[in-house]
């Protein structure tokens, strides 16, 4: 289900690049699209009913359910990339903003 | 070898006496056909012989040198023409196309010349003849495919042959589209009236004769009526089944001519675009028309 | 024992030190490049006649040759006319932007040439074919105009690649790239195709209608003693490609009962035919001099065409003849036509007048050559036309004996205009000073005339080499002894026609010179309907030649031109087109594809 | 010596670097020629990050890095490139020294990761060091557009990666590869295939994908411009070509779009470059047709002349963008119109110039010939006629426009234009069209090195 | 065995051959007049009933010519004035010797009823030499072919030298030319 819900984020994100011309408001639904993403991955990684901690143990439990780490592990490093991505991308609005002196793409003469 | 180009040379000269008395005997024709007198029949001659005792001028080593190309040109031309089936200078190589290309040597050393007069007058008339020629020869061209390829030989000798071997069946008679077709293009070469295009005295003052007297324009006139001699022959040879005598030669070279200058006589000139108009229209057709049912359906009369 | 290999590496060689050479300075290394080529054509000539020529290969990689009848015959007909050309190099070089590579690029096509005549891997044919090109490519842009080097380049390499694609479905069919194995495994609808895509490359680099556009523009404006190379001998590369292809491939199809020959030959005939009226029309409406001879070129580019797609002996004697006269004459009128530029410094005919009187041997060398262009006995240009037309007429291919007929009429009239408002007529005064080419520039232009009337006069020898070629492509020869040429409906007799055509000049000549000298007058005393002209531009007639006849086709004549103009702007506008779908400065664009792209893939799959 | 130290080195250097911008350029040549000299010694073969023995041993869990022939040629050519360019740029673009070493650490990554998750890392890192390097366009508006399709992609490719991972609960490619081969079920990875091919059909430059390009390139200098259209266009060709090769299974309606996609790219990217008068433009377009070739080549299995496309390009557009931006940074214009006669008083350049361009164009004595007509063999004897006319047609047409450019820039317009080349630009001119030129006529060298590649590819294969 | 007796051989000149051939050349020459009708005045109105079916000029072997180079005789048809006369001597200069010219009226005899104004000549063969004059304003066909047949006969006498007396007193006539036309300065489309 959460899964779902998800997808319907990442899409929210995709649907937020495909119409909006404002710069800061593009950089909003990246991030909406990147927790979308970040969601989806820490859900695939939930299994139900798990009741040990997932470490390797030298005994080869292999009846034993838990919750698959690598996902977290992943959705960290990927918060972090996203984040550091955002940070970029605000730094270039930055820079519009001071070069033309508005956000919306539209208004901007920058032959290209 | 040296007989037979004396031979040629005979036939060369042969042609020319025969082409000017038959074209005086026709100014007669013509001059009674309008209530007039007429001159005497030997007045081409005179007129020729006059020309060539004149003092000339010249403008330039080319002027001269063309009229030479020209002259001799033609007289080679007329050099493999045959008389009869039988009298011919140098046997089997009376090919029909060294007929219509060396006499174009002919018409090059004569165009050269005028070009070189530096008048405008003499290039406008080369310009009409040549185009006057690129109008004629191909439904002639196209007509003499079809007799080629029936005949399965372009040695003007075999056509003959080839025409008195089927019963006197002539190829004007057997392919009466082409003949006319032939003798449309005839009246193109030899510059008769509705396509005297090239000449056209009140308009461009002669055309490329412009520049021309004395023995440059008497040897132009020589020219002119040997190869008014080949052209008639050629038709006489490929639509008339040729000839076995002489005289056969003689009867047949003077009809065909004097119908030509008949029709000429009682016509008005073409425009030099309606020439060409007229001959890639009517001729054409009638000759491709001839030379699809000749050829794919073999219908031949 | 000459090596091909090693004339190709002589020739790379030679180019680097002509190079040099040429650095330092342009006389020697145009100098050096005559005596580079010499000695390719020395060899090539002391050799290859009887097919002596070394073709293992030592050090060149994955390159193999072999020798052909064939390749030969082409090869030393191309070096033949390079040689012709290199002797003008001396003195046009140093009007070049680009001299030094001038010299370079052009050995370098010439190593391509021998290469590619001599290979018998479609690998190898296609890199010479392409380093001919390019070599070649760079040449162009450094005469008149910068842009004929591109629609050079297109159409050549249009041409190139539908080779290549035709190669590859060769190699697909047969899996060899041997030029006889492959041509030979092919059949079917293969082999439709890929005798479809060489035609198309012939078609290209003959510059045959409806690929033609760029003779003119390359011809027109490319250096002037590189427009003989690109019409006399480059040219001649599509003509080896069509005998691939009609010959080799000929493919089966269909069959005219009529004619007796395949549908697909017909149709390249009917091609061919196409192209030498439009040549013819288009030439002699055309008025700078070059560009008219490119026209010519054209023309005469479909003789060969309809030459070989009449599968007899007979017509490949004619078309493997047409090509050896027409790029002598071609070269001997592009190269007075050269001369004179270099004196006068302009091609349009409507500028100049009267040169001969200031280059009367120049003058010669046209006349022979326009004599020999035109299909006039005693010129080379006559044997073959007899023999193309003898194979038309006994096929009684009627429409394509309409096109040979008013082509070969036709060139009467467009080159005797360069005759007449180029060398003839009035003596302008612009060129009062101008001087006869110096005497290097003289010495080819001798050995074309001399050629030109060789090969009018006694064919035999040639047609005899001719036959082994046609032996080698499978047909049988034509009888020709010394003097005489055996067709299938006459006899001719070359040598015989010459002699009598002097018989008859000489003739003339004596009742010349037996009756009265002349008065020699000046040009400009001449009649003017008694109107004192004192200007000789108002007596020279040169502009609009044809007048009364090109007003009959004046509309149709650019069709070509703009369909291929329209052509360019419709790519040009797909380009646009592209650009505003794919680069769009919007973003939304670009998630529109991906988005359209995943929903498309997941429709029938997944969802 | 360890692999890792290719990408450690680098991003070490890079963190050095902004504490000390002194020294940060020199440390970016010492840490380039490291790299350099280091692969001459490395062996081939996986290398294990993190994790414990029994389960990398048995498993392949954890990150792994694999180093073969194909890895080693795009990292030499990688860091060569980027030491090259940097030192041309070396007055000019100082500041730049800690990103291009970010650049290194990314792309060495890329291209020698073997952990599915891993590799997003890089194309992380890397992209983001590309956005930065843009930004030395001074035009904020395309280096952010670049930065969000960017963005969008490498997030696509996430989504691939993690759906996958959820289907087959490993990120090690070598894993994944044998998983897929064994349950042969291609219809469900056609989703993750699809998100992760566009992912990195973004940053390859491949059709519907690259609107960034022309915004980026179309201004570039003479550090972008090579460093975007030969270095990262090099390594993303390199990583496509390991996946498309190796992960990729494209069957059914997959092969058919991404062939059309492909086939679509080539003849587009000519076209739209025939109708540019933008030198820059043309260059661009026609290094989106190129990406396209070398993909196409990829998806049909003719490796080893898709690789050696990859690295003449790469050569070949740097000394084009080289030479084009320069010029038009003292011009002031990038029309072609503008830039006539460029090589009248620059006649070496022009040279190199001429002979790099018909490289490009495929034409005989020179390197691009040799690989064109391998590659058309290739395909020819796997039946792609259709392709292989696509491929000549395109080049047809970018025949015709390198040539109007190449006659435009040897023959002046009205006005005579100066752009002076210090001898660094000329020597790395001369050495990379010698280079071509070599390899055009001598290819012995390539075909031979042919086989060696195919097995370390097999190696991989096999896992 | 070689005589050694010298006997003179009767050779003949070249001027002798040239004056046989000339006296034969006279023949075609008189029987075959072409005409380069100088169409001036009034007198041109009756040339051509004088070429066609009622008199038929043709039998003498005469017609008319288009251009200077061909013809033989000059045919001066009605007055001149001065612009024409410069065309006139013009055109008589390009024609080939033997050449004869005619004047027809009375207008180039006198000035006929022009013989007052300031812009026509009085007397053609002031300018030019004249072989025969028809007289009459305007001569009817019958004295034009009348004078036709008078110039055949001076040809036959040799008396028709009118080309060579413009030869022999070139000086005489140009100066006559000149005082009449004056002298010529600018040289182009418009002037002469």
């Amino acid at each position: 289900m959460i899964q779902y819900a998800s997808i319907i984020l990442f899409v929210i994100g995709i649907y937020g690049l495909f119409v909006s011309k404002n710069v800061i408001k593009m950089i909003v639904s990246l991030n909406i699209m990147e927790i979308g993403l970040n969601i989806f991955i820490i859900s695939i990684g939930f299994v139900g009913g798990g009741a040990i901690a997932p470490i390797i143990s030298s005994t080869q439990d292999l009846g034993l359910i838990f919750v698959d780490p690598l996902p977290q592990a992943l959705v960290l490093t990927a918060i972090v990339i996203g984040v550091g991505t955002t940070a970029l991308a605000l730094a270039f609005a930055k820079t519009i903003y001071k070069t033309y002196n508005t956000f919306e793409l539209d208004e901007m003469e920058e032959s290209a | 070898m040296i007989l037979n180009i004396l031979i040629g040379i005979g036939i060369a000269f042969f042609g020319f006496v025969l082409q000017t008395s038959i074209a005086g005997i026709n100014r007669k024709i013509v001059g009674r056909l309008q209530k007039r007198h007429g001159p005497r029949w030997y007045q081409e001659f005179i007129d020729i012989f006059k020309l060539l005792s004149k003092r000339s001028i010249t403008h330039g080593w080319i002027f001269d040198f063309g009229v030479i190309m020209a002259l001799g040109g033609i007289i080679a031309t007329a050099m493999f023409m045959p008389l009869t089936n039988n009298f011919l200078a140098f046997e089997n190589f009376d090919n029909f196309f060294i007929f219509v290309y060396l006499i174009a040597v002919g018409m090059l050393g004569m165009a050269m010349s005028a070009s070189g007069s530096g008048n405008p007058w003499a290039s406008i008339g080369v310009m009409r003849a040549l185009t006057t020629m690129l109008a004629y020869e191909v439904p002639f061209l196209i007509v003499v495919l079809t007799i080629i390829n029936l005949t399965g030989n372009s040695s003007l000798t075999e056509i003959m042959l080839y025409q008195q071997a089927s019963g006197n069946n002539w190829f004007l008679i057997a392919l009466p589209i082409g003949g006319l077709v032939g003798f449309i293009a005839l009246m193109g070469m030899l510059g008769k009236k509705p396509f005297e295009t090239y000449v056209a005295p009140a308009e461009i003052a002669s055309g490329p004769m412009v520049e021309y007297g004395g023995k440059q324009l008497g040897m132009l006139f020589i020219m002119n009526e040997i190869s008014a001699f080949i052209e008639v022959s050629l038709f006489v040879h490929l639509f008339l089944g040729g000839a076995t005598n002489i005289f056969e030669f003689l009867i047949k070279y003077f009809v065909v001519y004097t119908l030509a200058n008949l029709i000429s006589s009682v016509n008005g000139r073409f425009k030099i675009d309606q020439v060409v108009k007229f001959f890639y229209k009517w001729p054409l057709i009638m000759a491709v028309t001839q030379a699809v049912i000749a050829i794919y359906f073999g219908w031949v009369i | 024992m000459a090596s091909v290999e090693l004339l190709i590496l002589f020739l790379v060689g030679a180019g680097v030190i002509a190079y040099i050479l040429t650095r330092f300075n342009t006389f020697l290394g145009s100098i050096f490049t005559i005596f580079a080529v010499m000695f390719v054509f020395v060899s090539l000539a002391g050799y290859g006649f009887g097919m002596n020529m070394d073709t293992t290969v030592n050090i060149l990689p994955g390159i193999s040759f072999t020798e052909t009848y064939l390749g030969f015959y082409f090869a030393i007909i191309i070096v033949f006319v390079y040689l012709m050309v290199s002797f003008f190099h001396p003195y046009y070089l140093s009007e070049y932007k680009y001299k030094n590579s001038y010299n370079l690029l052009f050995l370098l096509s010439l190593a391509g040439i021998l290469g590619a005549f001599y290979t018998d891997n479609f690998l190898n044919l296609f890199f010479f074919f392409e380093l001919i090109i390019w070599t070649t490519m760079f040449l162009i842009p450094q005469g008149k105009s910068k842009e004929a080097a591109v629609s050079y380049f297109g159409f050549s390499i249009a041409g190139s690649v539908a080779m290549l694609i035709g190669i590859f479905i060769t190699y697909n069919v047969s899996g060899t790239f041997s030029i006889y194995q492959g041509l030979a495994a092919l059949s079917g609808t293969n082999a439709i195709f890929v005798f479809v895509l060489f035609i198309i490359a012939a078609f290209a680099k003959l510059g045959s209608f409806p690929l033609h556009i760029w003779l003119p523009i390359a011809h027109g404006n490319a250096p002037h003693p590189f427009s003989p190379v690109l019409s006399g001998a480059l040219v001649k590369l599509g003509a080896f490609i069509g005998v691939l292809a009609l010959i080799r491939i000929a493919p089966a199809t269909g069959l005219f009962t009529a004619m007796d020959l395949p549908i697909g030959q017909y149709v390249v005939a009917i091609l061919g035919s196409m192209s030498i009226v439009f040549g013819t029309l288009m030439a002699i409406k055309e008025d700078d001099a070059k560009k008219l001879l490119a026209y010519s070129s054209m023309s005469h580019g479909g003789y060969i065409l309809v030459a070989f797609s009449i599968l007899n002996g007979i017509a490949f004697a004619g078309g493997f003849y047409h090509i050896l006269a027409h790029a002598l004459a071609s070269a001997g009128a592009f190269m007075a036509i050269a001369a004179v530029a270099r004196a006068t410094g302009t091609t349009k005919m409507k500028e100049l007048g009267g040169m001969i009187h200031k280059m009367p041997i120049t003058y010669l060398a046209y006349l022979i050559a326009i004599i020999s262009m035109a299909g006039i006995p005693p010129m080379g240009g006559f044997i073959s036309k007899w023999l193309i037309f003898q194979a038309v007429i006994d096929k009684g291919m009627i429409f394509v004996g309409i096109a040979v007929f008013f082509g070969s009429v036709g060139s009467f009239l467009y080159v005797f205009r360069p005759l007449a408002a180029l060398f003839l007529g009035q003596e302008l005064t612009e060129y009062k000073k101008v001087k006869e080419a110096p005497l290097l520039m003289l010495i080819p232009t001798f050995i074309l005339m001399g050629l030109n009337v060789y090969t009018g006069v006694f064919p035999g020898g040639i047609l005899k080499f001719i036959n082994n070629i046609i032996v080698e492509l499978g047909y049988t020869g034509i009888e020709v002894s010394t003097y005489e040429i055996n067709g299938t409906n006459g006899i001719l007799n070359p040598a015989l026609i010459g002699l009598i055509f002097a018989v008859g000049s000489g003739i003339a000549f004596l009742i010349f010179i037996v009756l009265k000298k002349s008065r020699k007058v000046e040009l400009m005393d001449t009649y003017t309907a008694a109107n004192f002209v004192h200007d000789e531009h108002l007596l020279h007639y040169a502009v609009d030649f044809y007048a009364p006849l090109e007003r009959l086709y004046e509309k149709q004549s650019n069709w070509m031109t703009k369909f291929y103009t329209a052509l360019a702007e419709k790519v040009r506008e797909l380009g646009k087109l592209g650009k505003y779908l794919f680069m769009s400065k919007n973003i939304s664009t670009t998630v529109f594809w991906i988005v359209a792209i995943i929903i498309f893939l997941l429709w029938g799959e997944v969802l | 010596m360890n692999a890792v130290l290719l990408i450690v080195i680098p991003l070490l250097a890079a963190f050095i670097s902004i504490v000390s911008k002194k020294i940060a350029p020199y440390l970016l040549l010492v840490v380039g020629l490291f790299n350099i000299v280091l692969l001459f010694f490395l062996e081939n073969g996986l290398v294990f990050i993190g994790g414990f023995d029994v389960a990398m041993n048995s498993d392949l869990l954890g990150i792994s890095l694999l180093l073969d022939t194909y890895a080693r040629m795009a990292l030499w050519l990688i860091n060569g490139l980027i030491l090259v360019i940097f030192c041309l740029n070396f007055k000019s673009y100082k500041a730049f020294s800690s990103i291009l070493l970010l650049a290194m650490a990314g792309l060495n990554g890329l291209l020698l990761t073997n952990d599915l998750f891993n590799f997003f890392v890089f194309l992380e890192i890397s992209g983001i060091a590309a956005y930065l390097i843009t930004s030395a366009n001074k035009k904020p508006v395309s280096t952010f557009r670049y930065l969000v399709i960017g963005a969008i992609g490498s997030s696509l490719f996430l989504f691939g990666v993690v759906v996958l991972y959820a289907m087959y609960g490993t990120l090690n490619m070598i894993v994944m590869i044998q998983a897929i081969q064994a349950s042969g079920n291609y219809a469900e990875v056609i989703l993750p295939f699809t998100l992760m091919f566009i992912g990195l059909g973004v940053e390859a430059k491949l059709l519907p994908f690259n609107a960034w390009v022309k915004g980026v390139l179309g201004h570039s200098n003479t550090l972008t411009g090579p460093m975007i259209a030969g270095v990262y266009a090099a390594a993303m060709s390199f990583v496509l070509g390991r996946f498309i090769t190796n992960l990729f299974v494209f069957e059914g309606s997959l092969l058919i779009v991404v062939t059309v996609l492909l086939a679509l790219g080539i003849l587009a990217g000519d076209v739209m470059a025939f109708s540019s008068t933008k030198t820059r433009e043309i260059l661009l377009f026609s290094s989106i047709a190129q990406a396209s070739i070398v993909a196409l080549l990829f998806v049909n299995g003719v490796i080893i002349w898709a690789v050696y496309l990859i690295i003449a390009n790469a050569l070949s557009k740097t000394v084009m963008f080289l030479v084009i931006n320069k010029a038009t940074k003292d011009v002031g214009s990038d029309e072609s119109e503008a830039l006539r006669g460029l090589f009248v008083n620059n006649k070496l350049v022009g040279l190199t110039f001429t002979l790099v361009t018909l490289s490009v164009m495929g034409l005989p004595l020179l390197a691009g010939f040799v690989i064109k007509l391998n590659f058309l063999t290739q395909l020819a004897g796997i039946g792609q006629i259709v392709l292989i006319a696509i491929i000549l047609v395109a080049s047809v047409i970018e025949g015709i426009y390198f040539v109007r450019l190449i006659v435009k820039l040897w023959y002046p317009g009205e006005s005579e234009i100066s752009v002076k080349y210090n001898y660094s630009f000329k020597a790395v001119f001369i050495v990379i069209a010698l280079a071509l030129l070599v390899f055009g006529t001598y290819s012995t060298p390539l075909t031979k090195l042919d086989n060696t590649i195919d097995t370390v590819m097999e190696v991989v294969n096999n896992g | 065995m070689l005589s050694t007796k010298y006997t003179e051989k009767t050779k003949l000149t070249k001027d002798e051959i040239d004056r046989k051939w000339w006296e034969v050349g006279d023949y075609f020459r008189r029987n075959s007049l072409w005409l380069l009708m100088y169409c001036t005045g009034c007198c041109a109105v009756e040339l051509p009933p004088s070429m066609t079916s009622a008199y038929d000029m043709e039998r003498l072997g005469m017609g008319p010519m288009a251009t200077p180079r061909q013809a033989d005789i000059l045919l001066v048809s009605g007055y001149l004035s001065l612009k024409t006369l410069r065309r006139l001597i013009y055109t008589y200069e390009q024609m080939s010797e033997p050449k004869y010219v005619i004047g027809l009226g009375s207008c180039p005899i006198n000035g006929g009823i022009y013989h007052d104004s300031h812009a026509v000549i009085n007397q053609l063969d002031q300018y030019i030499p004249v072989d025969v004059y028809v007289a009459g304003c305007m001569p009817n066909p019958e004295s034009i072919l009348n004078g036709f047949v008078d110039l055949m006969e001076s040809i036959k006498n040799k008396t028709a030298n009118s080309w060579k007396k413009y030869r022999d007193n070139n000086e005489w006539y140009k100066q006559n030319q000149k005082d009449a036309l004056g002298e010529v300065i600018i040289h182009d489309e418009f002037h002469e």
